[in-house]
């Protein structure tokens, strides 16, 4: 039976449209972290123990719930036809890239992936996985992208330092840093060449 | 055709994200170590798939034949040991390739672990939110959520607004006030709480929704019934407010 | 605890963006209509009994799951505080205009848009979004407006010379993020210039 710190919390879990951190549950709530942290456990201890169809999900630097992924055969076909199509392999590299290498310039990501990623950086914009996140200061100003917290809500993480195999992508990008660069570069000089 | 040839035209270059991606399928294919293969012989099998490719008529993309260029050159290179003695001195072009292609390999795995996540995630479905019930006019977002894409397509909704906008004719005549207020006299006579759909019934053509709609405010403001709706789009349902309407109707 | 017709129903409640009618329940479970009443009636009992925040409720012919009305004074909330909430389309036009022509009169806005943009622009006065840049110096002296830095924070720039070009805005969308690119990295000596 859950207390009133815990339904209060779970009210707020269901009820919000994105992620909710931990500071804002507080601040809603007026309890402490720690207090907070384990009313959730309580939550998750009691839905699973009524066997309720719901979970709550650790995403995008806060908690929602969701609906247990096992009934997503039942669930989906409430939204047939307004799902939206599976990102392409295409679109699922230079989101990679872009995710552990960012803020990344569309040439770093065309250096990485050694095929133009136009149409794939577009689809991604369109679909709000990545945005603008600045310009770098170097000749011609190109834009950089950055992923958004539709991207971490898309693939289910908590924040960037879950992305998969963080430390050797990591480990390999300094490796590759002057690579990287000098193809970037090359790359931006040709597409200059093509302009003129 | 040998052996070599029915395999390479078994692959379709459509199947690949790029030469990258095609070399690393060859370099598996011939089940070679990435770090030690021999480029000659890559070099090879790469070249002959291109030019089977392009006997086919297929459409093969310039980075395709930019890489059959490089690693041309460095076959070229191989062969000449004076060029190689040069070259110790700068970088080896194809140290750098494996590099490049262990890396590309690695945001490979990477994007078909995200493939994995997704699938899963896609089966995950959160509440709608209930804004609806305590806001209406606010979405929620944090600063930054909002990027430059929003403001740009802002923009491109302008240049739509300048298309006139469709013009409606309601053919039916209007009800009158009288009308109205009688079948809702009628409804209302037990004094419960009914729909608006009851009101309308089964004559759901514009003109008789849009004549109700419009006396329904009309008694509302008057003062004669009361009107709710649970969330946007419900149902409105109408209780009459009983001394204001036997005073009136 | 609940057996699987009723987690199906409940994932169903909560993730359904308009009510369920029970035909419809029906339908996507494949349970006729008395077993679909009673699983509803099991998931009350559990919840009630797990004390959980959420009820079922029955809207319009329909069900769903909402956080319980007991809660409204914590959920309500979550869709405070004007800071937090996006922009409508009426601010973020009305926005854009400013950004690319300022210092801009109402007026001058409303050109533009063509239509009343009164209520967009105190939203974006309220949320220092816009600021009041002077006066034009014409009959009537009407207030200018401009963007203020928080302008940039909320849409993650870093100047106003990371908005793209105004007269490329209009095919900007139509085209490729190559093109869209190049020609944002063209802005910065012409922009000042086109203020007036």
């Amino acid at each position: 039976m859950l207390d009133q710190l815990a339904r209060q919390i779970e009210a707020l879990l269901v009820a919000t449209e994105s992620p909710v951190t931990l500071n804002r549950i507080c601040e809603l709530t007026g309890c402490g972290t720690e207090s907070a942290e384990q009313a959730i456990l309580r939550i998750e201890a009691e839905l699973s123990s009524g066997g309720h169809a719901i979970v709550i999900a650790r995403l995008a630097g806060g908690y929602r719930i969701v609906t247990d992924p096992d009934l997503g055969f039942i669930v989906g076909q409430l939204f047939e036809g307004k799902r939206h199509s599976r990102l392409s392999r295409a679109s699922l590299e230079t989101l990679a890239v872009i995710a552990y290498r960012q803020p990344a310039t569309r040439a770093q990501v065309e250096a990485v992936r050694g095929v133009n990623s136009d149409s794939a950086m577009r689809t991604l914009l369109e679909r709000d996985m990545i945005k603008i996140a600045g310009r770098q200061e170097t000749p011609g100003r190109p834009l950089l992208y950055g992923t958004t917290s539709r991207f971490l809500e898309y693939f289910g993480l908590s924040n960037l330092e879950h992305l998969p195999r963080m430390d050797e992508m990591e480990n390999l990008l300094k490796l590759s840093a002057e690579d990287i660069e000098r193809m970037a570069s090359e790359l931006s000089e040709e597409e200059s060449d093509q302009i003129i | 055709m040998s052996a070599d040839n029915q395999r390479a035209c078994r692959i379709d270059i459509e199947d690949f994200e790029g030469p990258l991606d095609l070399l690393l399928f060859l370099i598996r294919r011939d089940e070679l170590d990435v770090t030690t293969i021999h480029v000659a012989e890559v070099a090879d099998q790469y070249l002959k798939y291109i030019r089977e490719a392009e006997d086919l008529n297929l459409d093969v993309a310039g980075e395709y034949l930019v890489m059959a260029a490089t690693l041309t050159r460095m076959k070229s290179r191989l062969l000449l040991p004076v060029e190689r003695a040069l070259m110790d001195e700068t970088e080896d072009p194809m140290e750098t390739l494996m590099r490049h292609l262990v890396l590309y390999k690695a945001f490979k795995e990477v994007a078909s672990e995200l493939r994995e996540s997704e699938s899963i995630w896609r089966d995950v479905f959160a509440p709608p939110g209930e804004r609806e019930r305590y806001k209406e006019e606010i979405v929620e977002s944090d600063p930054g959520q909002t990027s430059l894409f929003d403001l740009l397509l802002a923009l491109e909704n302008m240049t739509e607004k300048n298309t006139p906008p469709p013009r409606h004719m309601i053919q039916k005549p209007l009800l009158s006030f009288t009308e109205c207020v009688k079948v809702l006299d009628k409804l209302l006579s037990t004094k419960t709480t009914r729909d608006f759909g009851d009101a309308v019934g089964e004559n759901t053509d514009e003109a008789t929704v849009v004549s109700f709609f419009v006396v329904v405010l009309e008694l509302v403001k008057r003062g004669w019934l009361t009107a709710e709706q649970s969330y946007p789009f419900a149902d409105i349902s109408m209780k009459r407010k009983e001394e204001r309407w036997e005073m009136n109707a």
